[in-house]
Order: structure tokens, then sequence, then C-alpha cells
């Protein structure tokens, strides 16, 4: 069973290994594209040697464009790193200041468009969990991805006034890791049944946990394997 | 009054009441076994009468865990799940996900391998509307369209055997391109196809279009405004209908549809008839884009060099197609493994059946299902 | 025909049963349909001599009655609907209000 | 008092036997004739779409209803546990036994009617088959599922809302005989050598609309419109008693065209039937039996198996001898007095079934009203039109008698009434149009209220 | 003979459904005992030879006020009426006025059979068979000698259809 969590090693944003509360812009991940043959994939599986060799390039680069400059004028710690990747814009936010940057992003910025809100998680990490939102510009025919780091049980606030489509992705987000947003008018699980045990997409969710507890209860042996 | 009464149904307990007259609503259970519900929705409805003052979506009794299932597998195991998500539209989940890991992967499928993949897409996007227009016209209660969509359906379905041997849950692309070569007579197949179709779309309108019933049906029901559209993160021919005009296709040109030339529909109002209309103006599209592919197909490799075993560089990649029922978008998170850290979709049907009660209110039953129908939701995709 | 006795006797039954029917139930709709088999009861009374004596007269003013029977109900139903919409019970001894 | 009941009932049969005698052989026939108009519908509908149907039982699905019909009966038979039983029990059976009993007092041929000659002819068909509203109303309720009860609460107001249009329409063609007596309506109409269609063609289609409303077929079957309310009353229903319903409304299909039949299209009458020119008329329908047994017997040898090949052939001789029993009246100078009972009896059941097809074609091609829509059909236009119709027709009349017009120059007076009729609704179109636009999101009112 | 026993097996159906249906709790079974008392009643009209109003107590009582009632009975109560207390009200009223009543009745039955030629009249009726068509007569009495009581009807019925109308209309 591949259910028990991969020791995972997070090697995308460093950043996030040390303290979230020294931003510092300049401290841009460190692109490490032959990362993969090196020290992280022996630890998971046993990579087979003749991987194609991979060109040299550069895959995450600090983005620096005007919208950044424009987000740090007005936000200034707000804004705790901005960078691309696959040239795809990352903003990483302060979480406390998601809310009012989101409004910004909205309104301003003109990113009219929640197009999904979802969130990954780090357990290694000191804060656990990258909510990421998928913003779209219709007129400038943009996207931008807004991320805030946030630890377990740390609340993040709710976009459902800034976004109305953020109601359900926010409560997916909770019932697959169990973020809490705050502020949101209905915080319930929706695709899992109200009385699920656990978040299913953390990393360390234990399907044969749940299986275990469920057949004790229903079916009174001691484990459906 | 009615503004007393549009509180929100979560939040309150659901006591069932005795009466349909009187201050207490009825509440009606949806679902999840109902004729048309188009699976295994369940909505709760609160009713006046006949009239809806409020409703609530409920969820979840297809979900199968797919972006858990996708952390477990490797990334070209995990291809054929998508297709289980909108299953009747398989060929444009697989598009979007081996695209989105081409994309990570940063290789680029070759030429030949783009436009067929564009063929086959634009193939299911006509099936899968087909599939649409059958079933909504059968909830509004005309029987015979479905089986003429059917017939039609049929004949791309057969395409899609032809190419790869499956019908309904293809996985026909690879990452990196194509698994298999085109078949001798797929021109041909398509073209043919192509030819017929064009007198099979003006044979549905006939049937419906002018029809005063269905226009009396369908006209004013369920609007949604551009606004409200963009605020509920709609896209599809759910936004398109409210007069926004964006489609992926032409904002952010995937696969090969920069090469080729259509228009994309829009609505003006926004109800339930400019969804229909836009629907039925996008299969014609669909075709000439067909038609304009099948003209000059590139020669060349199927598939791009990369390797048996795929470990993307680490980190993460959005990529968003236009899928039959709106903005279908692939967030992968490479941690340089060979299994994705983490697979997050984004499916059009579940964002765009939140707007459903914005839809529904003040409506009757009878709209419910229109409204359902037209939104084009595939609880495959609503519950991953 | 029946000796005329008979109908009178069916009718009086009628009769009486409907006006017990008025008197002791609290719904108001069944205190409606009492009076309804109330003005049956008439109707048989009036068909009855009607065929006694040959003439339609009788039928005629029961077919009147039928008539009247349906503008009672309609209105009678109307003013029940109304009432319960307010009130929401259509219990005769709860309609104790002057105004709703 | 023993043997007065004994002798009573004995007077009764002495009387009545013959009526009873039919009375049984339709309550026997009847399902079997509805399963085969199921069959038809299917095959019908299947051909409009493109597929062939029920294809297994039988030689081209020909045995299907017996098979299904099976199938019900041996399905499991479940109430509901919160169900009123005895109303649950009962209403099927009352809905069904409503449809039955209107079939009394039709007549199918100038011989064969049940209820023979009763005063009140037409309205004792149509009263009592509006009885059959009390088993859809009180199924919906008995089931205590909202499904149903909006179904039956649906079904209810319809009905009543329709059977207003339907009885105006039939005023005004009731007008045109003076008469409620069905052998005469029909007389009438071969008296005056013409169908009273031709003369009151608006209240035909007021009659054609209201019915399809009163059996809840589509477009207006919105009491089991499947795709909102599950069926309707009939959600809780299975096995034999949801049976009885299908029964019952296909009954009442059969008993409305052959009101409508009896009123407008003349009855039993052949087309033209005073006229002697067209008396070649009277080999159509042995020729059209002999066609049908000339496609079985082509059809027989593709048959797939052994007994299949034989069943067709069995139909194919039904046709021929039905073609036989057909062309004596006309051939043979002894049978002529059988004239009018069977070839009578074949153009009623041709005509119903025209008008039953076309119930179906319309069930196949058009969408479903919804229930505001519905309602507004009804209200604002169809009982409007049928007064004002009713008007019409009656001044035209009186003109007609007037000038001493008869047969075909009454057309003269009632072309004009059917146009101002026309007129009268294409008005009522547009201020209904008008006012809709006005008003567009209306609340959709309170039909429940009327 | 016939005549008999169709009267008494239509008279025994209308008396015991009445009953029924004031005695029952549930008011659509009340409805249903209803509709079985009517149609008894139109059976004794046939009996009595009067078509037309047989066939017009089916549609207008059965078919039209009686469909009425029990939709209004669907509406407005459901489950509710089951627990409510459906009797007892001014039982000893009841009795009292049904005693006076049956009394009244039956001297007046009693005393008509003792005095022939006063209060109920005994004569015979005419043979079935002599009567005219009874549609045909209904209608040239009803558009003849009745036709004003039949206008004013017809007003009663409008005034009724605009009553109901504005009573069950919800206000806006």
């Amino acid at each position: 069973m591949a259910d028990e969590p991969r020791e995972p090693k997070p090697p995308q944003p460093p950043p996030g290994e040390k303290p979230a509360g020294s931003p510092s812009p300049t401290a841009t991940p460190p692109a490490k594209p032959a990362d993969a043959s090196a020290p992280a994939a022996p630890a998971a599986k046993p990579a087979p040697p003749a991987a194609p060799p991979k060109p040299p390039v550069v895959l995450q680069t600090p983005l620096n464009n005007e919208l950044v400059a424009r987000l740090r004028a007005k936000f200034e710690a707000g804004i705790v790193e901005a960078m691309e990747d696959r040239k795809q814009a990352i903003v990483t936010v302060e979480r406390a200041r998601l809310g009012e940057i989101a409004l910004h992003l909205r309104d301003e910025e003109k990113f009219d468009m929640l197009s999904d809100l979802t969130a990954v998680d780090w357990p290694k990490r000191e804060k656990r969990f990258d909510v990421v939102l998928n913003l779209y510009s219709f007129p400038k025919n943009e996207r931008l991805r807004v991320k805030a780091w946030a630890a377990d049980g740390e609340e993040v606030p709710s976009l459902t006034g800034v976004w109305p489509v953020a109601n359900w992705l926010e409560r997916e987000a909770f019932d697959m890791f169990g973020i809490v947003f705050a502020g949101h008018p209905g915080l319930t699980r929706i695709l899992l049944p109200e009385e699920w045990q656990g978040h299913p997409l953390r990393k360390d969710y234990d399907i044969l946990q749940q299986d275990t507890a469920w057949v004790r209860e229903n079916l009174g042996i001691e484990s459906g394997q | 009054m009615e503004a007393e009464r549009e509180t929100t149904l979560s939040s309150e307990a659901t006591t069932e009441n005795k009466t349909l007259l009187g201050a207490d609503e009825l509440i009606i259970n949806m679902g999840p076994q109902h004729p048309s519900t188009h699976g295994v929705l369940r909505v709760k409805l609160k009713l006046d009468g006949e009239r809806v003052i409020g409703s609530e979506c409920i969820i979840g009794y297809l979900h199968r865990g797919v972006e858990k299932i996708g952390e477990n597998r490797t990334y070209q195991q995990f291809a054929p799940y998508v297709d289980r998500m909108d299953y009747v539209a398989a060929v444009s989940n697989g598009l979007g996900y081996c695209e989105a890991i081409e994309k990570l992967l940063v290789v680029e499928a070759p030429p030949r391998a783009r436009v067929i993949r564009t063929i086959l897409t634009e193939l299911q996007r006509i099936a899968s509307h087909l599939l649409w227009l059958g079933t909504h016209a059968l909830d509004i209660g005309a029987l015979t369209p479905l089986f003429y969509c059917m017939r039609e359906r049929e004949e791309i379905l057969k395409i899609f055997e032809k190419y790869c041997g499956a019908r309904l849950t293809t996985h026909a692309f690879r990452i990196g391109g194509l698994q298999y070569e085109a078949y001798d007579t797929l021109e041909k197949d398509v073209e043919r196809f192509c030819k017929d179709f064009e007198s099979r779309v003006a044979e549905y309108e006939t049937l419906l279009t002018q029809n005063r019933i269905w226009i009396g049906r369908t006209k004013g029901v369920g609007i949604l405004t551009a606004e409200d559209a963009i605020a509920f993160g709609v896209t599809g021919p759910v936004l398109r209908a409210s007069g926004v005009k964006w489609d992926l296709r032409k904002a952010a040109p995937y696969a090969a549809y920069d090469q080729y030339k259509f228009e994309i529909p829009v609505g003006t109002t926004g109800d339930t008839y400019d969804r229909y209309l836009v629907r039925m103006e996008e299969m014609r599209q669909s075709r000439l884009i067909c038609l304009q592919a099948i003209e000059n197909i590139p020669a060349g490799p199927i598939l791009a060099k990369v390797g048996k075993v795929l470990k993307p560089p680490p980190g993460e990649v959005y990529h968003a197609i236009e899928a039959p029922k709106g903005e279908l978008g692939y967030y992968v998170v490479s941690d340089g493994t060979v299994q994705p850290y983490r697979v997050r979709i984004r499916p059009p049907s579940f964002i765009n059946l939140q707007a459903f009660d914005r839809m529904v209110r003040g409506h009757l039953v009878a709209d419910v299902v229109a409204i359902i129908g037209t939104i084009d939701i595939v609880l495959g995709e609503v519950d991953r | 025909m029946l000796p005329i006795g008979h109908y009178l006797f069916l009718s009086a039954a009628l009769f009486i049963i409907g006006v017990i029917g008025v008197i002791t139930r609290r719904n108001v709709i069944v205190i409606l349909m009492s009076i309804e088999l109330i003005l049956n009861a008439v109707n048989i009374n009036l068909v009855a001599f009607s065929r006694l004596y040959g003439d339609v007269a009788g039928q005629v003013f029961a077919l009147f009655i039928i008539a009247d029977a349906a503008a009672e109900a309609a209105v009678g139903l109307g003013i029940i609907i109304a009432f319960f919409r307010n009130r929401e019970t259509v219990l005769a001894d709860e309609m104790d209000l002057l105004k709703w | 008092m023993m043997q007065a009941v004994i002798q009573a009932t004995m007077d009764f049969l002495k009387l009545y036997w013959a009526p009873l005698l039919c009375g049984l052989v339709i309550v026997a026939v009847l399902p079997l004739i509805v399963g085969y108009i199921v069959l038809v519908e299917r095959k019908l509908m299947a051909d409009m779409q493109a597929r062939l149907g029920p294809m297994r039982v039988g030689p081209h699905g020909l045995l299907q209803p017996i098979a299904d019909a099976v199938k019900l009966l041996i399905k499991e038979d479940i109430i509901p546990d919160n169900a009123d039983k005895l109303v649950f029990w009962l209403a099927p059976v009352l809905s069904v036994g409503a449809a039955l009993l209107s079939i009394a007092g039709l007549a199918i041929g100038p011989a064969f009617q049940i209820a023979k000659d009763i005063n009140i002819g037409i309205l004792f068909v149509v009263g009592v088959s509006a009885m059959g509203i009390f088993g859809i109303v009180l199924g919906g309720w008995a089931s205590n599922s909202h499904y149903s009860l909006m179904g039956s609460l649906r079904s209810s107001a319809q009905l009543v809302s329709y059977e207003t249009a339907a009885g105006m329409a039939l005023v005004s063609g009731l007008l045109l005989t003076g008469t409620l007596n069905i052998k005469a309506i029909v007389e009438a109409q071969y008296n005056e050598g013409i169908w009273f269609v031709m003369l009151a063609p608006v209240a035909f289609f007021i009659y054609l609309v209201a019915s399809i409303a009163e059996t809840n077929r589509a477009p207006f079957d919105l009491p089991e419109a499947e795709s909102e309310l599950v069926a309707g009353y009939m959600t809780e229903f299975s096995g034999f008693r949801w049976s009885l319903y299908f029964l019952a409304e296909y009954t009442n299909m059969i008993v409305v065209s052959s009101v409508a039949t009896t009123l407008f299209l003349g009855g039993w009458l052949r087309p033209f039937a005073r006229v002697h020119f067209f008396n070649f008329l009277d080999y159509v329908p042995p020729l059209l039996m002999i066609g049908v047994a000339g496609y079985c017997l082509l059809r027989t040898p593709k048959q797939p198996s052994r007994v299949q090949q034989l069943f067709m052939l069995a139909v194919a001789g039904l046709c021929l001898a039905l073609a036989l029993v057909l062309l004596a009246p006309v051939a043979l100078p002894i049978a002529k007095p059988l004239y009018a009972g069977i070839h009578g009896g074949f153009w009623f059941i041709f005509k119903v079934s025209a008008y039953i097809y076309f119930f179906m074609w319309l069930r196949f091609t058009i969408p479903r009203y919804r229930f505001d829509q519905l309602m507004r059909l009804g209200w604002q236009f169809l009982i409007p039109l049928s007064i004002v119709n009713v008007l019409v027709v009656g001044v035209a009349l009186i003109v007609g008698s007037y000038f001493n017009l008869h047969g075909w120059s009454m057309l003269l007076v009632t072309t004009p009434a059917a146009i101002i009729a026309l007129v009268v609704a294409l008005m009522i179109l547009a201020a209904g149009q008008q006012s809709s636009a006005g008003k567009e999101n209306a609340p959709a009112s309170d039909f429940y209220a009327g | 003979m016939l005549d008999k026993v169709l009267f008494y097996i239509f008279a025994g159906l209308a008396i015991a459904s009445g009953a029924l249906m004031v005695t029952r709790r549930n008011a659509v079974h009340s409805a249903i005992f209803l509709v079985t008392a009517l149609l008894a009643t139109a059976g004794i009209f046939l009996q009595l030879r009067a078509e037309f109003l047989f066939i017009v107590q089916i549609i207008l009582y059965v078919g039209g006020i009686m469909v009425l009632f029990i939709f209004v009975i669907m509406l407005v109560n459901l489950d509710v009426a089951l627990q409510q207390i459906q009797f007892a009200r001014q039982k000893w009223v009841a009795l009292i006025v049904a005693l006076a009543l049956s009394a009244q009745f039956g001297l007046m039955l009693w005393s008509s059979e003792k005095i022939p030629g006063q209060g109920i009249p005994v004569l015979a009726a005419p043979p079935a068979s002599e009567l005219p068509a009874n549609s045909e007569a209904v209608a040239q009495s009803l558009f003849g000698n009745y036709l004003l009581a039949f206008e004013i009807a017809s007003v009663l019925l409008l005034v009724a259809m605009i009553g109901a109308v504005v009573m069950a209309k919800k206000e806006k």
C-alpha cells in the first residue's frame, strides 16, 4: 500500500523551511534541476538511473514585474515572496492579510475571477499548508497564483465575500485538509459524509485506520483487510 | 416578505413541515435518486407551493478521492483515472492532464500529435454537447432529440473506438504526445461525420429552437448575469451565454487551436435558452475546427522524447483547457519523484453547479430540472 | 317509483346526519361537507316530488341548489384557504377573533 | 325477502343480459387492447426516433404486451409503510373503474353500445370518465410522499380547469345536433351529410387540446412528469396497481378520442356516407386488411425461427379473415344488413386510432409545458375562447336556421363564426403576450387557488 | 321490483356513507365517503328517472365540488388533523337537535299516512314510459318558466367566482 505518507522532500519552496516571519525578497529559491537524481529520489523509489538527461533549465526564477512591484509598494511585508515557475507567476502573501490582498487584487488589479482555490500539504514544514489561489483576470488575460502559508489549526481568512465561488472551494479545502476559513458562512464537509474522520488529502492521513474503525463499528470484525 | 425567507438553507434545521400553505415551507429532496438530476446529485429544495425559495446542493455521493489516488500513482498511471471524472468527455480530461504534465516536464508534444489531439477533443466536445442536448431536452419533456443526439454521438464514439479501442473512457493520449498513430481513414471518417453533422444540427434546431413550448420553458429561466457568472467563477458555455466572450481556446491557446479559425458564440441574457443556443453554435464551430484540422495533419513523430519513467523537475504548474463544461484546470505539484506530490483538478461542473442556487430561486420545480440540465453537470466530475 | 315516504325518510335521515356533522365537527371543511350533504338531502325531496307529479320543476330547482352548492363551496373554501394562510388552523372553535 | 331479491336479479338478468355480457367482454379485452396500444406507441416512438423498439418477444415484439402484463402481475406489490392503506388500495381501482364504466356509454358502430339510447348519452361518458380524477388525487395523497402529493395536486388543478374548456367545446358541438344521445348525434351528421368538425372546427381544436390535458398526455403530462416529479402520483405504486393506472390512462385516451370521433368526426360513418359516388370507399377496409396480410406474408420468410414464421402466418391469416368479414357486406347481398355494424365498427376504430395516433405524435415531438404555463393556457386562452366559440356558433346556427340552411351550405354561416373565433383567439394570445411582456418576472401566480 | 332493490341499495349506501362521513377522523376519508353518498344520491336520481340531474350530480358535485374539497384538504392539513380532537363539540346539542328533527320528520311521515289527502300526498306517480325525454324537459323548463331564476343563479355563480378568487389570492 502506498498510503503511508511518503517522505516528502518539498524541494521547491525552500523559503518555507525558514520561519515565515522573515521574508526576504532576495531569498529566491535556488533552482535545483538536477535535484531529482541526487538526494531526493532514492528515498522515495528506486529510480532507474537511466533518467532522461534534463536540460539545465532554470525553472523557478524570482519574479519582479510591475504587478509585484505595485503589490510590494502597497502591502510591503504582506508580500512574502514572488517567483515564477515555468513562466507562471506565483505570489506568496502573509496569511493574515490574505483577505485584504485578495480584495485589492480583485478591484485594483482586475483579477476578477477566482478560478480555483486549493491547498497543498507539506507536513515537514513548520507551516504545513499552502493555500493556493488561482486568479484570472479577464481584462488582462493573465493568471496569478497567490499562496498563503498556514500551520495546522491556523485560521485563514475566508474569501467568500470577495469571490462567492470561494464558498464551495473553501469547504472542499476544509473537507480535504482541515484548514479552517474564518468567516465562512457554512464551513461543513462537502464531498465526504459529515461523520467522516480525518482529512484525506493530508499526507499523514491513513486510509487503513479509517477503514478499520468503520469495519469495527459497522461489521463488528477486527479488520477489513 | 420574500426577502425574509431567503435565508440560507444550510444554517437552519430542516423541520419537515406539514402543509403546503402557510408560513412553513415544503422541503423536498430531489435526488440522489431522481430521473433528472443527472446522476447522484441531491438537491434540497425549499418550496412555497411549487415555487423554489431556496436550494442546497448536497454532493459527494460519487466521491472517489481522485486527487488522493493521483498522489499514489505515477504520472502515467494516473492518466486513465482522469477519464473517469467527466466520463462523457474523457478525451478532454486526458488532454488537460497530458498537457499539464508536459508543461511540468517542460516538453512539447510534436505538431502531428497536437493536431490529432485537437480533432479528437473537438469531436469529444460535440459528443458531450450532444449528450447534454439530448438529456436536457428529455428533462424538459421532449423525448425524441435524445435519440437523434445518441445517433450522432454513436458516430463519434465509433471514431474513438477505431482510434484507440475504447469508446467512453478512452485514455486516448499519452504524456508527450499520442499513444497510437492515427488509423488510415481517420480523416475520411471525421470528414464524413462533419458533412452529415451540418444537417443534423439543423434537424435538432427544427425540433426545438423555434418551438413555442421550448422557448416558454427556457427563455427567462435561470438567468445568470455576467457579473454573477464571473463572481461565481462560472466558465464554459454557461459563462459565454451570460455575454462574456471568453474561451480558453482563444485566450490561452493549447494543442493546435491557434492554427484554426473559429468563432466564440456568446449569449445576451444568460438564460437557459441562451445557453442552449450557445452550445448549439459551439457544436457547429467544433465541426468547423475539425474540418480545418483534417485538411492538413502534419507528418512526423507523434510522441516527444519523454522517457519511460517520468520524473518532472520539482516545481508546480497550472494548466487549464476549455473542456466542454468549462475551464478544466490541473494544478500539479512535483517533488521530483515519479509520483505527483499533489494533483489538484479544477472541475468545471463543480464550480458551475455552485451558481445553481442563484439561478433557481424564484422559479418553479419544473424549472429546477431545466436549470440542472442547462448547467450541464457530470457528477463524476463534481464529486471526483 | 316507490311510495314517496321512502324518499322522504331517506332525505330526512341524510338531513339529520348532515346536521349532526355540522354541530359536532370542529374541522370547517368537514362542516362544509356536511352542509353539502344537507343540500343533497333536500335535492332528493325535490326530485322525488318532481317524479311524483311528473313535473320537472322540482329537478330544475335541484339544479339551482347544485349551482348554489358550487358557489358555496367555492366561496367557503376560498375563505378557508385565506384563513388558513393567516391563522394556520381549520378548526371552527379556534376561529374566534373578529379579524385576521 | 330472499325470493324478492332473487326475483329482482332474474328480472335484471333477463332485461340486461346482452349489455352485461358486452361489459364483461370489454373488461376482459380492454387490457389487451391497451397493451397493444402501448406496443403501437412504442413502435411508433421507435420509428420516429430512428430505432427499432421492442423486437424480442414474438416477431417484431408482437407479444411484448403479454410479457409486460405478466411481468407487472408477478412484480412485488409494495405498499409504503406510512401510506393510507385503504385509500392506497382504492385509488387505482377507482381510476380504472371510472374509465371502464364510461366505455359503457360509447357507441362503436350503430350496433354496439352497452348503455343503449340513454338520454344523456355523451354527458354520461364525459361525466363518468371525469370521476377517474379521484383515483389520481387520492392515490397521490395516500402515498404520503411529496412527489406524489404534488403530482396529484397538479392533476386535480389541471383536470378541473381543462374539463371546463372541454365541456364548453362539447357544448358548441352539441348545439349543432340539439341532442345528447350518441346515436342521434351520429345520425344528425349522416343527415346533414357533413361532419361537425367542418362546422365547428374551433370547438374541435379546443376539445383536442383539452382532451390531451385531461388524459395527462404530453405535452400536458405534468402530473406524472417524469423528469420533475419522478412519476407524480404514481411514484409509490408498483406492479399491478401501477398497471391499473396505466390501464386507466390509456382507456381514458380511448374514451376521449371516441367522444371526439362521435361528436366531431362523424362517429362510425364512412367519409361521405350519403354520396353514392364515394361508395368505392367501402372497399378500402378490406383492401387495407389484405395489404396488411400481404405484408405479413412477405415478411414471413425473413423471420429467424420457425415459431415466429408461424406466428406471422397466423397474423396474416387473421387479417385475411378480417378482410373477408369486411368484404362480405359489400359483396354479398345476404350480408347487407350487417353492413352498418361491421363497417361502422371499422370506421369508428379507424378514426379513434387516428386520433390516438395524433396524441402519440405530439408526445414524441414537443416538450412539456410548465405548470403555470399550462394553467395560463387553460384559463386565459382555452376557456375564454371556448366561451366565445359557443356564442358565435350559437349565433351562426340561428342565422342558419333563419335562412333555412342545411348540410354543406351551413358552412356559409359557420365558417365566418369560426373565423371570428380565431380572430378572438389571436387577440387573446396577443393580449397575453403583451401582459407577460409587461411583467416578465411576475411570480407564477397562485394557480392552486383557482 | 328492480326499482325497489335499487332504491334500497342506494339508500342504504347513502345513509351508511353519510354516517361514516360524519364520524371519520381523517378529512380525506370523510370526503371519500361524502363522494360515495353523493354517488348513491345520483343513483337515487337515476332511479327517479331524472337522468339529467344524475349526470349533473356526477359532473358538478362529484367531479367538481368534491375535487375542490379534496384539493383544499390536501393543501390545508396533511397530518395535523390527525393529532387534533375532531369531535366532542356540543355532543349534547347535536343529540337534542337530531332527536328533535327526527321526531318532527317522524311525526310528519306518520301523520301523512294517517290523514290521506292532508299532509303528504299519496298518489301514484306516472309510469316511467309516459315521462318526456328528461334532458329536453329540464331544458324547456329551465329556459322557459325559470329563465329569470337561471339568470340569477348565473349571477350568483359569477359573484361566487369573483369572491373565491379575491379571497384565495395571496396579498402581495
